[in-house]
Formats: structure tokens, C-alpha cells, sequence
């Protein structure tokens, strides 16, 4: 039985970025919000460290200005991040924190009552607000429970397998999407006026990732199922603290608060590889840090593959206060007291800087860009927020704590482009067959009783990808991880499920998981073949040095059926900061 | 080392009663319950099903109930648990049961709501943030660190008997905003907790402290809301 | 309530709900409270006999002493030793819990439940003597 | 009176539940002691009808059957109250537990005051 239902705006993904905009649309239309798995239970909860905006409330480091947050940012990026982007994000993050307290979001406080702030990598000044470190559980359950407020609808546990996409006057115009019910494997169809896609990123392509088992890209993979193109997907950032060797996430609050990086011999090495910024310098250039070192043999343990991060000195009660949660992680899955011994990282895959384009402006989707670089055609009402958009904000490489601020800064405006645009839509009716596709799809992997498990592909998927496509890159190696998604992608056509049910039929999410994952994981290889060059967290080992002549331009990779995915160039947009040589 | 999982068992499309059946695999001391279930999952019996997510106990999805005890598969490691036995993992006590180790907590949520859990300050906000002395904020530091897993609630012997009662985890809620020094709505909330089936139940067992993974010391928060309703003129 | 429910899953789920779920890990706090419910209980039927008993005082030395004669039997007397040490434990046990909730002593509610056993044993173990001992007299 | 939430929230019940259990606490050890340990207090009829003479004894006894007894049936009560769900059921056993308590206060009443009036 197929079920319809209709609301103004359909938010995908009750992370921050779409929660932030479905409080936003609310008061004044009816949003639903449709999630894989109970809101609270989304990955936001996880960030540790902060969110970044300029508040000067801890002038400890001098004083801040919103052009010293966009500096900071673009140099990150290596130079890669659309400036004005940029621009209008450092200016709207102080709003958008203060926004957030006043919703009732519990941030840690400086001894007169401000917002307190700490350090951060990559950040020349004391930035990030920070409520101990859960500031994503603190920031996601305020928004929620706002929400609730609010009488946003909600539908969790719905699995969101397709868009439904019409043309309009040359471009793409989004009409609703189609879901299941994962408890009843029953279809439901959504139509809306606009749709807003906030499905997070999807480190589970990776074998040792601190993103939950649900992170994996379903945005990403439905947009680019449809033929839409992923933008800058070579650049997975890996997060140079994961706890060794479960790549649980350390966050960069430790080394914010005083703690440091040392190998086997002891020595504090970030000094040799960032002489001004140490231990704070980018996630980049700390992993890059962290592997030359255990390359080169100088790593710990009986394998010689981690390196330790040292916090006991800056006293149990510092720790306990601003650091409780890392304390309890080191604890329970290493046995490590962090005030008395340091703890065991390496890096992990932690975040995709890369994801479903926007437009400048609107924040709508783009389909795609003329052969001058600059978008010729648009999804209408089609937004995409958080971790799965790429606004193109942190270009090449992101910095800590500055994703937080990027979900609540631009959930925010797509909500507000949202408001601005529902009234002028009319609602058209949706083809008659829609949804019989998924239904088919479901049915058929039901039905298979035999071949190949999702388990087994998708672990050949992850294995393939840590080994070939992590911190440094060759053309070989993305070769053969190229060759391997697209053996991958055809053993997957005969992907079966051992569990028939209906009722909560986990593994049938997990196959249609898989195909999103061999969807964005060829988008992700493609594009770092084509770029042959090494920028930010992009390190190509043939290609050593950046080349601004022919890569600084963004990527768009698109789908092929049976081919090679077509990669197509986006200008980037420079205002401010021209490029210079990336030092820390 | 070997070890025996002995697991709910129950699909409503083909079972008409529960069982339990035994997975008896080679563990190592140090991984995670959940990296067990996974593995059983993957390789063994892909019919297995239970809620999972973040992998490092901040979601709340995976709450079940291990050995008699609630807490979550991603936080508990082999070697804390008994092994020369077989380890029973059931789904949370107390909620239906909608598949194997997947529990309908819908209720649980509905009580969630049912104390509004939001931040209500309809003063004009000021040019910037509340001002919150880091004293205040301590006041509501633990409590707002609540994951909603219902590991508490379900294991709360006077929820066992009434599944009215509001409950450890809804009644946390309520006071994270009752002593949030932001908060304009305190008497409200403090007469949605003042019920036949708000604080009053709470009899001091002490099974919802035991059970948080977040280490909440719920009881004692539910213990000030009860002073605080009493001392309050309502 | 904002979340969506469909008509379905009403029908899907397996209710396995117990008034007690005995399998439940017992945790020094249960114990402390079926321990002060079921004395409570006792207390209470105490009460409603010993005021039936007093309560022929008022027909005269006569029917007091008959009744007496009834209740002075060594069985009873035995059973007086066990009621004290029912009082013992729920008057200690019930102080932990006016600490609990007046005095923010949840974080030592262990502490003090072992406590609470500890005066439990000395004063029932102590006070069982001394009343053996007036019984032997 | 909606015997969901027995008059009041339970607010009072709570409240005065720990209230007359410190005043038992310091009675009941003190009455125990009397009659068992100290030897002081043998159980005969003139010596009880002796103590009950004295008016402060007698408003002590008497304060201490009203507080017994309210928290011995508030307490059976506050369990009730966990385990009977029905609202028709809760209504028989509170009326039985009122009942119970104003009889034996009755009975309790007619005992002790009359000593010593005469």
C-alpha cells in the first residue's frame, strides 16, 4: 500500500542544518521532517569541540573581527572556499550562536555569564563557543525540542530512497520525495513545494571512520543517482585525533585547551611541520603530520601505526570540567586515564567537505555548469544543508568547529529563502506511476534468494577505500579503488538480504545504503583522479604542489551508466583573499 | 576467547511468540557489545535486528537490556561482562517490542513532550546573549546532557507498575529547564510535575542511576524538583 | 504530538509488560526499597493488631490481662524480636531516604544503605539479647 | 475528588510522609526502648493505665497513634497507588484505608483518654 502525504517544505535529515531550518519555516508553514532514524539519534549530537563565530568574548588572543573568521577560513580551505560564501558566513555566525543561546542551548559560560569560548586548529583567535564538550548534543536537542514548540511534524525512522523531479522553464523543479516506512516497509509518497536535503555526510565509505553507522551519504547518493553532479568530493577530511584504534573522535578541543601530539621518541613534532601553529595548525596538515611520522617509524605501540596526544598537564580539574566526555571515552573503550597517561590517536575519515552544490544566492541545488564555469541550471525549491550541501565553504580542507556554525548559518538561510518563496508555488500533480519504481526495487531485493551479501560488498567497499584513497593518494591506487567500486557496482545487482521481514527489515536498509555508497564513492575516486594536484586534504604524492593554473576550480563529478563519470569544472569565487602559499 | 550470546528473538511477520537463540563466536576482551551484535549481523545471521548509530554512547539508539542490566551495547565492553555463561541481551524492559532488540518508544517520548521541553522566554531577547553565571550553569550541566535513550525509565520499578508515570528521564528534562535560570515558564512546569504521575512516584530505587550511561545522577535531580514543588507556592 | 503513527504499528508490537520485572538486576537501592515496602507492610498490620490489643484497656484489668495472656505466649515473644528488628531497619532505612531527598545524599545513597544494614545488624543483634534475655527472666 | 491524584497531587502525602516518619523515627525507638529493653515499662495493666494517667503522656501516646496511622495508610497508599490502576478499585481502597483509620483512632481514642479523667 502506497501512502501520500502532503506538507509545504519536506526537510530530509533532522540533523542541525535540517532541524535549523525547519524552525525557521514553522511559524509560518507546515514542515515535516523526515529522518532515518529518531532526531535526537542524528549524528550532530556528535560533534565535540564547538561551533566557531565571532564573539570576543575571550580576548585572550587579541581581539576578533568577522574578516580575521573569513581569512582564517579561506587560508584553510586552501584557497579553494567560495569567498563570498565565506564572507557571509563569518558576518551571520554571531547571530546564528546567539540565535541558538536564546533558544536555551546550555553553552558553557565565562565567569561574568558570556558565552565561553576556546581555541581551535587553523583559528588565529579565541573563537569557539562551546558548551563542554557535547556542543552538538547541546546544540541539536535545543533545536529539536524547539521544534517540538514549534509543532514541526516529524517522521522518524523513514527511509528517504528518491526525488521526485520534474522540468520547469530549463531547469529541474522538485516536487516531493519518495520514503518507506522502515518499521512497516510500507511506500510513502511526499509531495511538497520545496524539499531541503540535510542527509549529512558519509564517512562509512571508510573502514575507520568516527561517523555513526548511519552516516552513509544517502543525499549524496540519491542526488547523484539522478544524474546531478557531487562537487569536491576528493576531499574526505580526515580528523588527525581518532582514538586509536576504534577511530572514535578526540576532538580538537584537547589540543585547543593546552593538549599535544608526541611520537615515540617523545618529541612534540607538530613544531617541525607548523612552526607558528603547532598542534593548532589544520586538520590537513596534522594528519599529514601524524602519517610522515609513522612512515617514517617514529610511531607507538607494538605496530608503530598511532602517535599519542598528552593532556594530563593541564590538570585533572581542567579536564573534568571542559573535557569530561573525552575523559569517559579514553576510559571506556582504551582503559586510558587521560589525567595521568596520554592517549592513543590516529587519524580517522571524519567529514566530506564536499557534497550537493548550492547556488550562491538561493541555496537551490545546481544541476550544472556551462562550459564558462558558472552554473547554467538549477533544481528548483530543491535545497541542500549541513554536512551533504557544499556551499563551498570550507573548500579543501575545513576547519574545526566550523561546521557547527555551517549547519545552524545556512539551515538558517535556507529556511529563510524558503519562507520568501512558498507563497508564489503552486502545487502540481505527480505522475501517476510515482513510486511504483521504488516499490519494484524493494520487492526485487526481497525476493533474490540468493547471491551476494550487503555485508560482504560493503566491507570490500570500506577496505578498498582506507586503503587507496585516505591521507595520501596515488593515481594507481585510485585506479584500482576505481576498478574495484565499479566491480562492486555490478555484483551489487545481485545483492540479496537473508531477512524477509517487513517489520523493521534492517538489513534491506543497509542494501539500499550500499547502492548509495557505491554511488558517491565513485564520484568521490573519480574526482580525485581527475585532480591532479595536492591541495588541502587532497594530497597527491605524484602531484606534490598545488597547481592554481588548471585546479582552482571546484569539481563536479556526474554519473555515466556504464561509464566514467564525467567531471565538469566550477569556478571558484574569489573577492577578498587572492591565493598565497598556505603556511602554519 | 569464546563466548555464548543468548538473544530476543522475535519478528512479528513469522514468530507468534518470542525465543531466545544462542551465537557462540570468538570475541576479544576489549571490543564493544555493539561490534559483537555487527558481527553477528554480518557474517552470522543477517536476520539479527537492533537500533545502532553513533558507535560511541551519544546517540542513544542502542539501549538494551544486557545481562538483566540497561545500558547501551556501544558502551559495554566483553571483558565487563561474565562469559563463562551465556550473556543475555534482551530488548529495553518494559516497552513493546516491535523486532528482536528494536522497542516501540513512542510512549516514552510522548512523556518527553508531554513536560515541554523547550527553553519558553518571551522577554525581547537581549542585543546578546542571556548572561548565565558558570554557577548556574552547573546547575543544569548534567542534567541537559540526557541522550533520550530510555535506558532510566525502563528500568524504574514504579514504571514497570505504571507506565503513567512520567518517568526518570522526562522528569530530568523537566528540571534541566525548571533551574535553567533562562527559563520563564518554571511554575507551569512545575504543575505538569506535580501529579499523581509526575515526581510523586519516584520512590528513591536508585535503578535509573544505575542505569544511565551518561552517569546522570537522575534521582537526586528528581529529589530537588520535589523540594522545589513543595517549597513552591502552586 | 509530532511524531507520525501509522495505524500499523499498533498491531506489530509484542506487549511485554510485568507489573515486576523480576529477571531486572537487583541493585543495592531495590533491595533498600522492596525491603522498606515490605516492612512498611508489616509495620502497618502491627499497628492495626497492637491497637486492637491495647485497646482492651479500656474493658478493665480483666479482658487486658486475657488478651495479654494471649499475646505473652513465647511464640509471640519470639516474633517481637523479629518486629524489632523490622522497626530497626525501616525507621534507619527511612532516614536514608528523608536524607536522600532532603539533604541532596543521593550521591552517598550507597553509603548510607550500608550504613542503614550495619545499625541494622548491631541494634536488632544487641536489642534481640537483651529482650532473649528479659524473656529468660 | 478524582482518586487518580488522591485530592492533591501527592505533593502533601510526600511531604508529610517524611515529616511524621522523623517524629516516629525518635518515638517509636524511644517507645520500644521503654517497653523492652530498660525494663521500666512491664506490660500490666496498672502500670500502663499509671503511665497514661500523667496528661503529657497520654497527648504523646495519643500524637502517636495519629501519626502511626497516618503513615502506616499513607504509605500502603503510595503503593496502592503504584499498583491498582482502576479508578474504581483505587475508590474502594481508599475508602476502605479511611475507614480503617478513623476506626482504629476511635478505638485508639476511647482508650487512652479516659485514664485519669475520672
Amino acid at each position: 500500500m502506497i501512502h501520500f502525504h502532503y506538507h509545504d517544505v519536506i526537510i530530509v535529515g533532522a540533523g542541525l542544518a535540517g532541524t535549523r531550518a525547519a524552525v525557521e519555516v514553522a511559524p509560518v508553514a507546515d514542515v515535516a521532517v523526515i529522518s532515518k532514524v529518531f532526531p535526537t539519534r542524528s549524528h550532530s549530537t556528535a560533534a565535540q569541540g564547538g561551533a566557531a563565530a565571532v564573539l570576543n568574548n575571550n580576548l585572550k588572543r587579541g581581539v576578533d573581527t568577522w574578516l580575521l573568521h573569513m581569512f582564517d577560513t579561506v587560508k584553510g580551505s586552501d584557497y579553494l572556499a567560495d569567498q563570498n560564501i565565506v564572507e557571509y558566513f563569518a558576518k551571520e555566525a554571531p547571530k546564528a550562536i546567539i540565535e541558538m543561546e536564546h533558544w536555551g542551548t546550555p553553552f558553557s559560560r565565562m565567569p561574568d555569564g558570556r558565552i565561553s569560548q576556546r581555541d581551535f586548529g587553523g583559528h588565529q583567535r579565541t573563537r569557539i563557543a562551546h558548551a563542554a564538550d557535547r556542543t552538538g548534543h547541546a546544540l541539536l536537542h535545543t533545536l529539536f525540542e524547539q521544534s517540538i514548540r514549534l509543532g514541526v511534524k516529524y517522521y522518524p525512522e523513514f527511509f528517504v530512497m528518491d526525488l521526485i523531479l520534474d522540468e520547469e522553464e530549463g531547469d529541474y523543479v522538485v516536487r516531493g520525495v519518495v520514503a518507506y516506512d522502515i518499521r512497516t516497509t510500507e511506500l510513502h509518497i511526499f509531495q511538497s513545494k520545496a524539499v531541503m536535503l540535510a542527509t549529512g555526510g558519509g564517512g562509512r565509505i571508510y573502514k575507520i571512520t568516527s561517523n555513526a553507522h548511519e552516516y552513509t551519504g544517502d543525499g549524496f547518493g540519491m542526488i547523484y543517482r539522478k544524474g546531478l553532479p557531487l562537487q569536491d568530493m576528493e576531499f574526505p577530511q580526515f580528523h588527525p585525533t581518532g582514538l586509536y584504534p576504534l577511530g572514535i573522535l578526540i576532538t580538537e578541543g584537547v589540543r585547543g585547551e593546552g593538549g599535544y601530539l608526541i611520537n615515540s621518541k617523545g618529541e612534540r613534532f607538530m613544531e617541525r611541520y607548523a612552526p607558528d601553529f603547532k598542534d593548532l595548525a589544520p586538520r590537513d596538515v596534522v594528519s599529514r603530520a601524524i602519517y610522515t611520522e609513522i612512515m617514517e617509524g617514529r610511531g607507538v605501540g607494538p605496530k608503530k601505526d598511532h602517535v599519542l596526544l598528552k593532556i594530563d598537564h593541564i590538570g585533572k580539574d581542567a579536564i573534568m570540567e571542559k573535557l569530561p566526555e573525552i575523559w569517559k571515552f579514553a576510559k571506556t573503550y582504551t582503559g586510558v586515564d587521560c589525567t595521568k597517561e596520554p592517549i592513543p590517536v590516529m587519524p580517522t575519515m571524519h567529514y566530506m567537505m564536499g557534497g550537493i552544490p548550492t547556488h550562491h544566492e538561493t541555496g537551490e541545488v545546481v544541476a550544472d555548469v556551462g562550459p564558462d564555469g558558472e552554473v547554467s541550471k538549477v533544481v528548483k525549491r530543491l535545497y541542500a544543508g549541513g554536512e551533504a550541501a557544499c556551499e563551498s565553504l570550507h573548500g579543501a580542507n575545513r576547519l574545526g568547529a566550523n561546521s557547527m556554525t555551517d549547519t545552524i548559518v545556512f539551515g538558517r538561510r535556507v529556511g529563510k529563502h524558503m519562507v520568501e518563496i512558498l507563497d508564489t508555488i503552486k502545487i502540481k500533480d505527480l505522475p501517476e506511476d510515482v513510486g511504483k519504481e521504488q516499490e519494484e526495487k524493494i520487492k526485487a531485493i526481497l525476493s533474490r534468494n540468493s547471491g551476494e551479501k550487503v555485508s560482504k560488498l560493503r566491507e570490500e567497499l570500506q577496505e578498498t577505500m582506507w586503503e587507496n584513497v585516505s591521507v595520501f593518494r596515488t593515481e594507481e591506487k585510485l585506479i584500482k579503488a576505481l576498478d574495484k567500486i565499479k566491480e562492486l557496482q555490478e555484483r551489487y545487482k545481485n545483492v540479496y538480504v537473508e531477512d524477509k521481514s517487513t517489520t523493521f527489515n534492517m538489513e534491506l536498509k543497509e542494501a539500499l545504503e550500499l547502492e548509495n555508497m557505491l554511488n558517491y564513492a565513485e564520484a568521490l575516486v573519480a574526482s580525485a583522479l581527475f585532480r591532479k594536484e595536492s591541495r588541502g586534504a587532497h594530497s597527491r604524492v605524484d602531484y606534490p604542489n598545488r597547481d592554481d593554473e588548471h585546479f582552482l576550480k571546484h569539481t563536479l563529478a556526474f554519473k555515466q551508466e556504464g561509464k566514467e563519470p564525467l567531471i565538469k569544472q566550477r569556478n571558484v569565487v574569489i573577492t577578498r583573499f587572492p591565493p598565497q602559499e598556505r603556511r602554519y | 576467547m569464546k563466548a555464548t550470546f543468548k538473544i530476543f528473538r522475535y519478528d512479528p511477520d513469522k514468530d507468534k511468540k518470542p525465543y531466545y537463540k544462542e551465537y557462540t563466536l570468538d570475541v576479544e576482551p576489549n571490543t564493544v557489545l555493539l561490534d559483537v551484535l555487527n558481527d553477528i549481523k554480518w557474517h552470522y545471521d543477517g536476520t539479527l535486528t537492533f537500533r545502532r548509530s553513533c558507535a560511541h554512547a551519544i546517540c542513544g539508539s542502542c539501549g538494551m537490556t544486557i545481562n538483566g542490566k540497561n545500558r547501551l551495547a556501544c558502551q559495554t565492553l566483553i571483558k565487563d561482562l561474565d562469559t563463562s555463561k551465556p550473556i543475555k541481551i534482551e530488548p529495553l524492559k518494559s516497552y513493546p517490542v516491535i523486532k528482536d532488540l528494536v522497542v516501540d518508544m513512542n510512549k516514552f517520548y510522548e512523556k518527553m513532550f508531554k513536560v515541554k521541553p523547550y527553553l519558553v522566554n518571551d522577554n525581547p531577547p537581549p542585543g546578546r546573549e542571556f548572561l548565565q553565571t558558570p554557577e548556574e550553569q552547573k546547575l543544569i550541566d548534567e542534567a541537559y546532557s540526557c541522550i533520550w535513550c530510555g535506558c532510566c525509565t525502563s528500568s524504574c520499578p514504579s514504571f514497570w507498575a505504571d507506565d503513567d508515570y512520567l518517568g526518570p528521564a522526562a522528569l530530568l528534562k523537566a528540571y534541566r529547564f525548571i533551574f535553567d535560570t533562562r527559563d520563564t515558564l518554571t511554575e507551569e512546569r512545575l504543575r505538569i510535575v506535580n501529579d499523581a504521575d509526575g515526581v510523586w512516584r519516584c520512590h528513591v530505587i536508585f535503578n535509573c542511576v544505575e542505569a544511565c550511561p551518561k552517569e546522570i545522577n537522575i534521582t537526586e535531580y528528581i529529589s530537588r524538583l520535589k523540594l522545589k514543588v513543595v517549597t513552591s507556592k502552586l | 504530538m509530532s511524531l507520525y503513527m501509522s495505524p500499523k504499528y499498533k498491531e506489530q508490537v509484542l506487549d511485554r509488560k510485568r507489573w515486576f520485572e523480576w529477571d531486572y538486576k537487583w541493585f543495592w537501592g531495590s533491595f533498600a526499597w522492596v525491603l522498606h515496602r515490605l516492612s512498611g507492610w508489616a509495620l502497618v498490620f502491627y499497628l492495626l493488631l497492637h491497637i486492637w490489643v491495647i485497646h482492651h484497656l479500656s474493658r478493665g484489668p480483666a479482658a487486658f490481662d486475657q488478651v495479654m495472656q494471649a499475646v505473652g505466649t513465647p511464640l509471640f515473644k519470639v516474633l517481637e524480636i523479629g518486629l524489632w528488628g523490622v522497626i530497626v531497619y525501616h525507621a534507619f532505612n527511612g532516614m536514608r531516604v528523608i536524607i536522600v531527598d532532603f539533604w541532596h545524599g543521593s550521591k552517598y545513597q550507597k553509603q548510607l544503605f550500608f550504613i542503614v544494614l550495619f545499625l541494622f545488624v548491631v541494634l536488632w543483634v544487641g536489642g534481640g539479647i537483651i529482650m532473649a534475655l528479659h524473656m529468660i527472666h | 475528588m478524582s482518586f487518580k491524584s488522591s485530592g492533591n497531587s501527592g505533593a502533601f502525602a510526600w511531604f508529610y510522609q517524611r515529616i511524621t516518619g522523623i517524629f516516629l523515627f525518635v518515638i517509636l525507638l524511644l517507645h520500644f526502648t521503654i517497653m523492652h529493653f530498660t525494663g521500666t515499662g512491664e506490660i500490666t495493666y496498672e502500670n500502663i493505665v499509671g503511665r497514661l494517667s500523667d496528661p503529657y503522656w497520654k497527648m504523646l501516646d495519643l500524637s502517636f497513634v495519629v501519626f502511626a496511622l497516618y503513615h502506616g495508610l499513607n504509605g500502603i497508599w503510595m503503593a496502592i497507588q503504584d499498583y491498582v490502576r482502576s479508578e474504581g478499585w483505587r475508590a474502594v481502597i481508599y475508602t476502605i484505608l479511611v475507614l480503617v483509620g478513623v476506626f482504629l483512632f476511635f478505638l485508639a481514642a476511647v482508650t487512652l483518654i479516659p485514664f485519669g479523667l475520672k
